[in-house]
């Protein structure tokens, strides 16, 4: 290992990052290695039936430690939860009544969904994917400029500047390197800007995931990559995927620090995202977290999953799932009550009807647009195009005046 | 073979499988690999069965990357196997590109001949499906520019059989381009008989065929709409309705881009002399630009207009609700006639 | 300023560099990164000096990795910076050309031009210099057919350098071409006296400038050769040896592929009545094409001939040895004039 | 860790490469992440002298042992050493001259060069990058052959069937895939063909890289992957590479074991080489191995090195020189007398004199010749230009004649 004792011979140096993770190894009395591989075990705070697990059992320790989250931040969390739960759910539904062309739900992954949200200031960046919905929704993004694109509207229905959320990224893994380059031109401005880069365990095979943990530790940027390790990757097994002990232990190849963190569990997903973030933006360096959870619902609407995995394995998923885990902690806890749920189910309602009302309404796209994009100033070749089509959809108006 | 039930029709989307599975049953180095492309049989299907059939050594599912599929592809290739490998979507080639350009289309020349990649990479592409952004692409530019590649793409079942055989039987790589809109299209095709056909053939015209033979898919005599791919249809709907106004239009498939048959294209249009090239893909330096540019290279006498062009809008893909004022169609083709000029 | 010192001859290379090195001192927020480029300053010593006289903050180097390199600049240019990558070689950009064709052709389009991503993407391109595999490519077309990406490639020292500040000022991404075997020639230009042009522009000019405007580099008045890049001086030593035969040839530098200067095509063509389309790349599908496609679209009735095209064979770029026979050269022009009809 | 005890979570099972490598480690009674993990320091048998170090500075341990390679091995390891700093010295001159357009050199790491060629079988595979001439020459190919791309006459210049070589490549990281097809290719056929596949320390940083090793490990293939480490991609040093405690870290997030090597030391590089090969044919698994070493000359002859290091680091490098160290240690043991030293530098003459006489013929390229490769049989398109140039050459002749 990096031992300052032992200099690396000439031109074999290291980056800063790395004396940066031996300082923190040996602040917490433990070896590099030790420092940046994964906790023995995945961390958990809620075993599947929502209750606290001892400290002992949470898979914490040195250099691995991730305090619980106050008390508003829990009910914060499960406030978005709920909304989440309903968000996924009545799309679907939209969906099968052909009010939504698709939808790729998040059932099941709402803890991870609204962690990555949560666990950010303002001034802080977030570049999710296609499954990441609800994640970009709590975060604050107007959730019908969320649903834009999969209406088949546009392909972007927010402003990625105003929200600080990339546009949701279909071309896969692509987006961590967005992620590290809005971080790194933040550091060359001397800001704080902690992003956190969202991607899937499927994702995660790509060379740009590659690349961008890599840019990433060699340019020192606070970074906090976020793999939602669902188990598929549309058809396709973790085990035909990977054949990594987990995919945090991705994180010491790059000199980085990787966790596994349950991520059906809302609690240890926030405790442990708050943690990299927070120590992501006090060093400027980046993390990887890998949150262990399962996707409900197929793929897409698009997708039949009956065809590569059994009823079976989706049912012991149900037992551990992330809103009920919540609402029993939280009940437990005494911080929940009944009117407070009650309130929560009726925030989450309101948002969804507001949602499913607007979502009725068909606007009618201006097909000129289409051109009006592409270059700051469209080209004389676009204007014309623009011309020709703009002269096609008269001639069909005077058309259809005629008829 | 026995398992393959051969109806009298069958679908675009069956007619590929179908071409695997012979090919897969013809020669034991036929391999098919790509996302999702085993269990599942790919998420239009078309390899449904194969993984089943032949045990997953034989077709399988990767990890998701497709510069290492092609990659592999390449090395598997070397080592005696016929790859057939999948991308998801037209746009999710763009990761393999290196891959292709600077070693499957190269490989041949680099080695004077020596290591030849019998490779295909089948890629469905168009629009047209109601598809979101980056699902919609045509990118056969790309690789119709790229010297050492084939191109082909069928519009018809039948075509979509013969030639997928074709293509994997080639020593050449063959990028497969399959019309995503016509998977489901359904055809009155008996399966059985083309596999006669094609497998009484000799091996070497096999390997050579009738690649990049186009095919004159309406006879006419006015002007030639040339087409491939998903706009075929189109191009003859647009045949139809000129008819009506009096105009006899021949319809040409050029059905495989590279090698690109310039003998049949004179032929039609020096009978027409007129033509307008039909095609999904931006139009700027496009395959349609190719197909424009050589014709009046090598027909400029025979022309009594210019060749026009019908293409998709220099834009980015739309979104589904806007893509079929993007895409050629019936009316835009009949536009392009309108403005030949008729007087002589 | 006063560090660069501009002389009145200078070379393609250096005014490059002196393009680079006044944008960074106008506008802090340009950025250079790439391979090799800060510390050696590039390998071809394009970017030399830039980290000595602006910090490693605002040139350096990066990983090797060419997509991790375009998708870092796509992040920087979301958050305001307007990075300046280098590709070391053209076909090393292929591993990016996802990054290319999915996120910087269509960012600004996808969000509805919510985000613009001011990047600039420098290419060394073209053969001629003796480079082994892989390093001679002309890959213009892929980025030209990509709707979303302007593509600039000047023939000139002072086009590089007036050009270069434009794709750097522009808010729209610019794939930039430069002919590398032109970086060490010579022009007897005052980079101070161009600056000076250039800065007092106005910004929104500067902003859209005379992209895209095609220069007619000779006069003639019988036949247009078009050409852009490393194919513009042998197009003028064509015209000149034409000229000897009594043919007057025009010769016309592209500068910009995208935007497209067709009305600057168009003048010359109907001047002339006659066209050659030079480029390095490989024929077919590629630029010329496009060009070849155009002119006979929109000057049908001016042409006494049909427009050729002389370009690159359809193969891989060849080993030095052999590559002069492959490129374009001043016989083979006059051998297309030669085929053109002079009768009338 | 992938302890069966605590079995994977439904959908979340690992490929069997992971239970591979348990039960490896258990066998040696150390944890599968010590086990993937690299040893401690580097793996080193001569020091910087040439003296023999003893076992337990030798940084070898359960799990990491590397038995040294019997005496003919040695010898024979020594004699292309010898002929592959001579090969290397050549050619440098010849460019120098003129004569040859490029050569990449590796003078300094020609015990990496000599080690890959001589852990592989008959029957294996290498994937060498344009830097390893000297593999390649020691692997069997003819010199000569080997040089055609670097005097410029074609692409490549041996059969890679016919060697088992893949053709020398360029653009980085890419032969690394091609090397897992040709192993997947052959297991698929049940034959034990062990591919190595080479490449730099900056090539690490591709995402090949990562699809490579990652694809190498679900599919369960043995490909060694050797990184040659020399400290600098053209300018960039590893520092600017990457943050990782070693470039062999990286194994463990694909599920592999990784080992650093010293790659100036002949012995050692030789028996981590063996110990990797011999471990991926008994267990058809892959693996990395990282050999630290130092690129003595240019990058290439276009490349002025003394704009990114200093004398003074190149000359602590020569203190290490790969072929003094084999040579010392050999004689010191009693392995080589001058006799044989004598015989060995004379042969190596041989090789380097009939190569630079075979250099001075400058074969005439058929320049017909760029059209018949293209595809197996030429297209029309391509019979058309042929017969173009056939003309235009033909026409050349006639001129030349007439003048
Ligand atoms: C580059 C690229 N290749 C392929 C696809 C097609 N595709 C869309 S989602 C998906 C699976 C992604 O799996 P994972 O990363 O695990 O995310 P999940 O869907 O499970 O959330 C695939 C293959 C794509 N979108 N982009
Ligand atoms: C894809 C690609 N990008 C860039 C280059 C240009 N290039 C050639 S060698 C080189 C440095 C490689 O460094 P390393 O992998 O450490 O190997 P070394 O030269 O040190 O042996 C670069 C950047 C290339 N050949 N391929
Ligand atoms: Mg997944
Ligand atoms: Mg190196």
């Amino acid at each position: 290992m990096d031992d300052p004792k032992t200099a690396p011979e000439p031109g074999h140096e290291k980056a800063e990052q790395a004396s940066r993770i031996f300082a923190a190894s040996r602040s917490f009395g433990i070896t590099p290695e030790q420092y940046m591989l994964p906790a023995q075990q995945q961390i958990r705070m809620l075993d599947a039936a929502g209750t606290l697990v001892p400290v002992e059992q949470q898979g914490t320790g040195p250099g691995h430690e991730y305090p619980i989250p106050e008390d508003e931040v829990l009910l914060k969390a499960y406030a978005a939860l709920v909304a989440g739960r309903r968000i996924n759910d009545q799309n679907y539904a939209l969906v099968r009544q052909g009010r939504l062309a698709v939808y790729p739900s998040s059932h099941g992954q709402e803890a991870c969904q609204v962690g990555a949200a949560l666990c950010l200031e303002p001034g802080d960046w977030m570049f999710p994917t296609y499954r990441d919905t609800v994640s970009v929704i709590s975060r604050g993004v107007d959730p019908l400029e969320v649903m834009v694109s999969f209406r088949g509207d546009w392909h972007c229905g927010y402003d990625p500047r105003e929200h600080r959320v990339g546009a949701m990224s279909t071309p896969l893994t692509t987006q961590l390197l967005h992620a590290v380059g809005v971080a790194h031109a933040a550091k060359l401005r001397g800001e704080e800007t902690v992003v956190l880069a969202m991607c899937g365990d499927g994702a995660t095979s790509e060379g740009d995931f590659h690349e961008a943990l890599n840019f990433a530790a060699v340019f020192e940027v606070p970074v906090v990559f976020f793999v939602q390790n669902n188990g598929y990757a549309i058809s396709v097994p973790l085990s035909s995927q990977s054949a990594a002990p987990s995919l945090a232990h991705k994180a010491i190849g790059y000199g980085l620090a990787g966790e596994q963190v349950d991520g059906n569990d809302m609690v240890a997903v926030l405790a442990t995202l708050r943690r990299a973030v927070h120590l992501a933006r006090e060093n400027s360096m980046p993390l990887l977290v890998e949150a262990v959870t399962y996707r409900m619902q197929a793929h897409t609407n698009a997708d039949d999953e009956t065809r590569y995995r059994d009823r079976e394995e989706v049912e012991q998923w149900k037992q551990k799932d992330p809103l009920l885990r919540m609402q029993t902690f939280l009940t437990g806890e005494g911080l929940l009550d009944d009117d407070a749920a009650g309130r929560i189910t009726e925030a989450a309602e309101k948002v969804a009807s507001s949602l499913r009302q607007a979502m009725t309404a068909d606007p009618a796209e201006n097909p000129l647009e289409i051109f009006d994009h592409v270059y700051a100033a469209p080209t004389a070749q676009l204007l014309a195009q623009r011309a020709q089509l703009d002269d096609e959809l008269q001639r069909a108006t005077t058309d259809e005046g005629a008829q | 073979m026995s398992t393959i039930t051969a109806t009298s029709t069958t679908t675009f989307a069956s007619a590929l499988n179908t071409a695997m599975s012979d090919a897969m049953e013809a020669d034991e180095s036929v391999v098919v690999f790509g996302e999702d492309v085993g269990t599942l049989g790919g998420v239009f299907r078309i390899t449904d069965g194969l993984t089943k059939r032949f045990g997953s050594n034989r077709c399988f599912d990767t990890p998701l990357a497709e510069s290492g599929i092609a990659g592999t592809a390449v090395g598997m290739a070397i080592n005696g196997m016929r790859p057939v490998i999948e991308m998801q979507f037209d746009a999710f080639a763009f990761p393999a590109l290196e891959q292709i350009f600077s070693h499957i289309a190269k490989m041949a020349n680099r080695t004077r001949g020596r290591v030849r990649l019998p490779i295909v990479i089948r890629i469905p592409y168009g629009g047209g499906v109601g598809g979101v952004e980056h699902h919609c692409d045509s990118s056969e530019a790309y690789y119709a520019h790229t010297a050492g590649l084939k191109v082909f793409t069928p519009s018809t079942a039948a075509d979509a059989y013969l030639m997928l055989r074709e293509a994997i039987d080639t020593e050449d790589p063959v990028v497969f381009f399959e019309p995503k809109k016509l998977y489901w299209s359904k055809a009155p095709e008996d399966l059985s008989t083309l596999r006669q056909a094609y497998e009484s053939e000799s091996e070497n015209s096999r390997r050579i065929g009738a690649q990049g033979q186009a095919v004159v898919v309406r006879e006419g005599s006015d002007v030639s709409i040339v087409s491939y791919g998903p706009s075929v249809a189109t191009a003859l709907k647009a045949a139809e309705a000129a008819a009506e106004d009096g105009i006899s239009a021949e319809v040409l498939d050029m059905r495989s881009l590279v090698p690109f048959d310039e003998a049949g294209l004179i032929r039609s249009v020096e009978k027409t002399g007129r033509a307008v090239v039909v095609a999904e893909a931006q139009g700027f330096v496009s395959v349609a630009s190719e197909i424009a540019a050589r014709i009046q290279e090598r027909c400029f006498h025979s022309l009594a207009s210019p060749v026009l062009r019908v293409t998709g809008f220099d834009i980015p893909y739309p979104a589904p609700k806007l893509e079929e004022h993007h895409l050629p169609d019936v009316d835009r083709i009949l536009d392009a006639l309108d403005e030949m000029q008729w007087e002589d």
